[in-house]
């Protein structure tokens, strides 16, 4: 009965699994040098260790909210393109287009308003 | 042999309850927040539950679709109240140094 | 996807079905092109008004039109549909003209105010029009979202942001129940479209309990017993100008929704409806009775009627009342309370525009001689609430309980009735304190006039008098 | 549903409309002439701010109103264009009252019974369509000729009586107003047109009541009046509710002419419906449970009192019960009711009037007591009985009222009675009138008070059984009657001057003031003619009169068998009524005529009596005490728990409890929005549940 679980669990095991082997495999095969520039998870940002509670530039949270709306406004797309076929085939092709082209519209005109108010500066 | 409907009805509302109990008994807004997107999402998996139920359903001759449908609209507007939410948050931290919700007691009587 | 109801779903009739949220559409990226280029921010309100008068002209169309279902049943225009549209319409500019002059740090922001406004009158024209979950669930989101951020508007002050918070948190707790309930129900029945549910599904256990869940949801949104505590803190906390708009604009929305969508419930729920409707009337009617914050207090009193007319809600589902009366007599209600209230909330906007102090009981003493044309508007605004005939509250009130009348719940009735006599006991609080009693010695009063919102009370006054007067001419064009 | 009783509207009526139009006309006019003037004034306005300040805080003015010098008298300002107002007000009551009788005559000498102008469709909902009318009967052309009568002598008076007032205008604006809801309310075809014209009334007195706010009325004092006019009117509206469910309209004539046919059906929902009528009823007629509010609403100008709360706002109630008569004929029980709470009415209110120092207080008492008389009247059926003494009641009150303010205007707003006596040569012709109307009152053999309530008690008598206790107290009530009215006229016109004569000078109103006294005087006397009683052998003019509208009932009564009494028995009691009144009167007179020491030794020997007839026999201690305080409690408790408890789990609601119990209070409730949360989830899972639990 519970083979119906069964791809839940490979998933979850695959997920797992990955992300190990490929801590592990680093950690057996990789070569250590370690240097101050190296201790750093990335070259460039801020300081990775330390108190938690430092203030963060608001602009972090801005750009991030901003990516995560236009970004997830694109899964409308899914949509549009599951019915563009069919839609096509029936012999509504402007249709098709005049959809997708009012809805990019849309998204570039609230692109153009984020610009224009400045949420796009990262110096202000 | 496939996960039973029922089962992911039942773990939905497992999520459904987790969140609801998340909402009532954290204090910090951000978890509240977080509770919320498990309702959301618990609901999303109804959805989907329910639609993979009809379209098994005996004599279906389509796929049920709008309960993803449903689902990828509920995606959307989690993430616009996410955005509201934290701008919120952010107005009140700002405001008084706090994001724990038993401080936001300004207005009553 | 099935290609030939696609064909069926963008007509011409769809088109004009959708034309008063279409325009509110349009109206609003109108104003986003206005945002982004330089140099026609003076386009504003032009564009603001000319979008709203677009709207009122496609809504007065479809109330005198015939019937449309459109978009595969998920979305109808008729009479009812284009009333409750243009009562957005025109709670939309009460609160936009109140506005005016209202906000002084944030004034710089009333392009972000103005389209906020129009989205959330679209979101409420099209949860009117909605007869499916997920056109209705679009339509509250864009609604409530534009709300939360339009009560926390005022970043500056501690209740403001309180207020949006508060809104923002339980608002997204309501949003989450009502989408559980609607995956119950399509759980239950196969489908989102209210037309399409067979009565054998709706009879089934999880349909009754996604009703339920809705039910709960809207009973958030139109604030009635317990799902009312939220209100006075909001209503309070939000910038007035919002507070107008939610109280009178939100509710409505919702109602216009609740009235299709009660076919989801059992007919033994009425009983529970009314018994919610009675003891919300009882909350708010009592709860008005010891505040002294005028938003506070009117926030109590929306509690009140909200429970009046979920009493007619009752009415429909126990199956005694027909729905049409049910519509029509909710209708009439949330009409002559958009001007009531709308005129109510949007002096105190202005009276706290003036003084920039929250208004009391106390601020209002010696108003009759100060701004007497205030005084004697929010005077009938009282009375309009309190149901005194040749007022507009008067019929609603009394179209309200003969539904309930006529669906045999005459106890209920008779309990609402006996309710609105303690309301009155508030009410004339509030003319006492205008018309007959001295202002403190330390009062201040502000400063400036208000030509806006003179105007805007009078206009709302008119309303109220013409409902409570001139009521055949409404209800001919309502059928 | 149509029947020969009900008439379609008729063009050729339509001038009925013009009635209550005229006011409404009238009123508005007045409103902009003091607006006009207002403006002129304002500045003055802000600079008069000081005295008033000084005026506001005069507590307890209300209970006793006596050493109010500076009362609005000394403050007189030109009238300006406000002067104009009466004369507005008074043309547009002349020709009101001029299409009264038109409608009179037609009555009378037609041979239609009703005349109706065409209806207007104000609500059609499909369900309970609302056509508003003019319905002008035998009871509504009456009613109208007493409204527009006395009203325009009472607007007469009232062009003297407030000359000086800076609110000279909104004052006729007021009244012109309160004459269009009460014209409304007795020519309103349907419930739904007479309970507009019903709470316009209440509407108009409250603002008339608090017209004098600066004198230091107590804003709660006419708050309590509407409010508690407000639950007649709930009651009211429910009654009618029923009603249209049953009747499946709102057309009162409708109403009546098929309730004999409905009767075997409906009778208890028919008993309801009468008995929520009544209660609306006893609202606005100050009837036992609710007469509290009409003494305090003397508060108002004299005027105000004589119009609104003697001669027509008080009888509504009398007139819906005779309006709708078979619907209270249909249950014997339900006329009972009506009976005890009459008899009781009056007797209560009798015996307090008897203690009154105030002479507008025993005046207001006194219309309580009058009232219930007509109450006992309809409960035995005596429908035209009623109205008879609805009709006497209006000339002699009115003119007790006017003189009583003329009095008072005389002596500077003094309305103790203990601070008069001796005025009869200061005021001559106010005197001669009062003397009339108390004449009239205290039902003193052949004047038009004497004829209306022996032939209620006569009815009564007839009808043994219970009626015969009612009897009873009613015969007490007219002896207290007799008493109070001369103790009155003692304390007031003769004896010593108990006044400070170097600061007041008692002098005699403008004639403007004191020719309406004298009309109403001469009603007063000879309005007996109306109903005299069968063994004088002549007709009973309003009986027939009134036979059609009363038709209805009668026969629903006549079903239950007649009751009369024989010409002996009636000899006896006309007999009986002139002993008493005379001998009570007389007793009151003699007592009082030599000063106040009658009083005050009652006052200190039977001191609990006396304090407890001057409470009204506490029934308003205790209202406060058993509705009002639970009311405030309950609002007070709720929003304790529903502000604070439920938001801020109680923390602080309980500053003076125990940190501990704080702290755990707190962690109980976690955070206002939180348990705002777990209110929703909770309800909407009882929904749920509730709802799956009935499948």
């Amino acid at each position: 009965m519970l083979t119906g679980y069964a791809p839940i669990l490979v998933l979850l095991a695959l997920a797992i699994g990955f992300a190990l082997v490929n801590l592990f495999v680093s950690e057996l095969m990789g070569r250590r040098r370690i240097n101050v520039g190296k201790a750093d998870p990335y070259e460039c940002g801020m300081e990775a260790q330390g108190s938690a509670r430092i203030r963060l530039s608001i602009h972090f949270y801005l750009i991030a909210v901003l990516f995560i709306l236009f970004d997830v406004e694109s899964v409308f797309l899914i949509l549009w393109a599951v019915s563009a076929g069919d839609l096509k085939a029936a012999g509504l092709a402007p249709l098709v287009l005049a959809e997708i082209v009012a809805f990019v519209a849309v998204l570039g005109l609230a692109l153009a308003y984020v610009w224009r108010k400045g949420g796009l500066e990262w110096d202000r | 042999m496939t996960v039973p409907v029922e089962h992911l009805f039942i773990l939905s509302a497992i999520l459904f309850a987790i969140g609801t109990a998340g909402f009532f008994l954290r204090r910090n807004v951000i978890i509240v927040l977080m509770s919320i997107e498990l309702m959301l999402n618990a609901a999303n998996l109804a959805f989907l539950a329910a639609s993979r139920m009809h379209t098994l359903e005996a004599g279906a001759t389509e796929a049920s679709l709008q309960g993803p449908l449903f689902a990828i609209f509920v995606i959307v507007v989690a993430a616009v109240e996410a955005a509201v939410g934290l701008a919120l948050v952010i107005a009140l931290y700002r405001n008084q140094q706090t994001v724990d919700l038993e401080q936001v007691t300004a207005l009553k009587n | 996807m099935n290609v030939e109801m696609m064909k069926q779903v963008l007509t011409a009739e769809a088109l004009s079905a959708a034309a008063p949220f279409l325009a509110l559409t349009v109206g609003i990226l109108l104003l986003l092109v206005v945002e982004i280029l330089p140099g026609t921010a003076t386009l504003r309100p032009l564009v603001f008004l000319g979008t709203l008068a677009a709207a009122f002209g496609y809504a007065w169309q479809q109330a005198n039109g015939p019937e449309l279902r459109v978009f595969a049943e998920t979305y109808v225009a008729n009479s009812t549909t284009g009333w409750w549209a243009i009562l957005f319409v025109i709670a939309t500019l009460v609160a936009w003209l109140f506005a005016r002059k209202f906000y002084r740090e944030e004034a710089r922001f009333e392009g972000e105010h103005d389209v906020l406004l129009l989205s959330a009158a679209a979101g409420m024209v099209l949860m009117a029009g909605s007869r499916d979950l997920l056109v209705f669930f679009v339509g509250l989101e864009l609604l409530s979202v534009p709300l939360y951020t339009l009560s926390g508007f005022q970043r500056a002050k501690r209740t403001s942001i309180e207020a949006g918070l508060k809104y923002f948190v339980l608002g997204a707790f309501a949003a989450a129940m009502f989408l559980f309930g609607a995956a119950l129900v399509y759980a239950g029945t196969g489908t989102l479209t209210l037309s399409s549910m067979d009565a054998a599904d709706l009879s089934k256990s999880i349909t009754i309990a996604g009703g339920a869940l809705i039910a709960a949801s809207l009973f958030f949104k139109i604030s009635v017993f317990p799902f009312h505590l939220w209100v006075p803190d909001v209503y309070q906390g939000a910038p007035a100008p919002v507070t107008t708009f939610m109280a009178t604009g939100t509710k409505a929305a919702a109602f216009a929704f609740l009235l299709p969508m009660a076919v989801l419930l059992p007919s033994d729920a009425a009983v529970l409806l009314a018994a919610i409707a009675v003891a919300t009337m009882a909350l708010g009617n009592l709860g008005a009775l010891v505040q002294t914050d005028l938003k506070r207090l009117l926030a109590y009193s929306g509690i009140s009627h909200a429970g009046t007319m979920l009493l007619a809600v009752a009415a429909q589902v126990s199956g005694g009342a027909s729905a049409a009366s049910v519509s029509n007599a909710i209708l009439y209600y949330m009409a002559a309370y958009v001007f009531t209230a709308g005129g109510a909330f949007g002096l105190v906007t202005a009276m706290e525009s003036r003084t920039g102090a929250p208004v009391t009981i106390e601020s209002l003493k010696g108003l009759a001689q100060r701004q007497p044309l205030w005084a004697a508007t929010f005077a009938l605004f009282a009375l309009s609430l309190g149901g005194i005939p040749a007022t507009g509250g008067f019929l609603g009130k009394y179209l309200v309980f003969s539904t309930a009348v006529q669906a045999d719940m005459i106890g209920w009735a008779i309990a609402g009735v006996l309710m609105s006599v303690v309301a009155l006991g508030y009410y004339l609080r509030l003319i006492v304190a205008m018309y007959m009693q001295e202002p403190a010695k330390d009062a201040t009063h502000g400063e400036g006039s208000r030509p806006w919102a003179n105007a805007m009370a009078v206009v709302c006054a008119v309303g109220v008098l013409v409902l409570g007067v001139l009521p055949g001419w409404f209800m001919e064009h309502m059928k | 549903m149509q029947s020969p009783l009900v008439p379609a509207g008729d063009a050729a009526h339509d001038w009925l409309w013009l009635i209550p139009a005229l006011p409404l006309a009238a009123s508005a006019l007045c409103g902009v002439l003091h607006y006009v003037e207002a403006r002129k004034r304002l500045p003055k306005v802000a600079h008069g701010h000081g005295h008033d300040q000084h005026h506001g805080h005069d507590t307890h003015a209300h209970d006793t109103h006596a050493h109010d010098d500076h009362g609005h008298g000394h403050e007189k300002v030109p009238a300006g264009l406000a002067g104009l107002a009466p004369i507005v007000a008074i043309a547009a009551m002349l020709v009101a009252f001029g299409l009264s009788l038109k409608g009179f005559f037609e009555l009378r000498d037609g041979t239609a019974t009703v005349l109706r102008a065409t209806s207007w469709s104000w609500i059609d909902t499909g369900t309970f369509p609302i056509d508003l009318t003019m319905h002008l009967d035998r009871l509504s052309s009456l009613m109208t000729l007493v409204v527009t009568g006395i009203g325009t002598l009472i607007f007469v008076y009232a062009s003297g009586y407030m000359k000086g007032d800076k609110g000279y205008g909104k004052f006729f604006a007021y009244l012109s107003l309160f004459a269009f809801s009460m014209l409304m309310l007795v020519l309103s075809s349907s419930l739904i047109g007479l309970f507009v014209g019903w709470e316009g009334v209440g509407l108009c007195s409250y603002l008339l009541i608090g017209f004098w706010y600066e004198k230091g009325w107590p804003a709660d004092a006419g708050q309590k009046a509407f409010v508690m006019n407000r639950v007649g009117d709930a009651c009211f509206l429910i009654g009618s509710f029923l009603l249209a469910k049953t009747f499946l309209t709102l057309d009162m004539a409708m109403i009546a002419a098929n309730t004999a046919s409905m009767l075997p059906e409906f009778g208890p929902k028919l008993f309801l419906a009468g008995l929520f009528l009544f209660l609306g009823a006893c609202g606005k007629s100050a009837q036992m449970p609710l007469f509290t509010w009409l003494p305090d609403a003397m508060a108002g100008p004299t005027p105000v009192s004589a119009l609104i709360h003697a001669a027509t706002m008080v009888t509504a109630g009398i007139y819906l019960v005779v309006r709708l008569n078979p619907v209270f004929a249909s249950s014997p029980e339900l006329l009972q009711i009506i009976g005890v709470v009459g008899v009781l009415t009056a007797f209560i209110a009798g015996s307090t009037a008897l203690v009154q120092r105030d002479i507008k207080k025993v005046l207001a008492y006194s219309t309580v007591s009058q009232l219930g008389y007509m109450f006992v009247g309809l409960s035995t059926g005596a429908w035209a009985a009623a109205v008879f003494h609805l009709v006497t009641h209006a000339f002699f009150k009115a003119l007790l009222f006017l003189g009583a303010g003329s009095v008072i205007h005389g002596m500077h707003e003094e309305q103790d009675m203990h601070k008069m006596g001796g005025l009869k040569k200061h005021m001559p012709a106010t005197f001669v009138t009062f003397m009339c109307g108390a004449a009239a009152l205290s039902g003193l053999p052949l004047l038009s008070g004497f004829f209306s309530k022996d032939e209620i008690l006569a009815h009564t008598f007839a009808q043994g059984g219970l009626y015969m206790g009612i009897w009873v107290l009613g015969v007490a009530t007219a002896a207290l009657t007799a008493f109070y009215t001369w103790r009155m006229v003692a304390l007031t016109f003769y004896g010593k001057e108990r006044f400070d004569a170097h600061k007041v000078h008692p002098h005699e109103s403008p004639i403007i003031m004191t020719l309406p006294l004298m009309v109403l005087a001469i009603l007063s006397v000879f309005g007996g003619v109306l109903g005299l009683p069968p063994v004088f052998h002549v007709a009973h003019n309003l009986k027939e009169w009134l036979a059609p509208v009363t038709a209805a009932g009668d026969a629903i009564l006549a079903q239950r068998g007649a009751h009369e009494v024989s010409h002996t028995v009636e000899w006896a009691l006309l007999g009986l009524g002139s002993v008493i009144a005379i001998v009570f009167a007389t007793m009151g007179f003699k007592k009082h005529v030599l000063g106040t020491q009658a009083d005050e030794a009652f006052a200190t020997k039977r001191s609990g009596l006396h304090a407890f007839l001057t409470d009204a026999w506490t029934i308003d201690t205790k209202y406060t005490h058993w509705i009002v305080q639970p009311v405030k409690l309950l609002a007070f408790v709720i929003a304790v728990v529903f502000d604070q408890f439920a938001i801020d789990g109680l923390v602080n609601g309980v500053a003076s409890f125990a940190r501990g119990l704080g702290e755990r209070t707190r962690r109980m409730a976690n955070g206002r929005i939180a348990s705002y949360g777990l209110w929703m989830g909770a309800v909407a899972a009882v929904l749920v549940l509730v709802l799956i639990w009935n499948r």
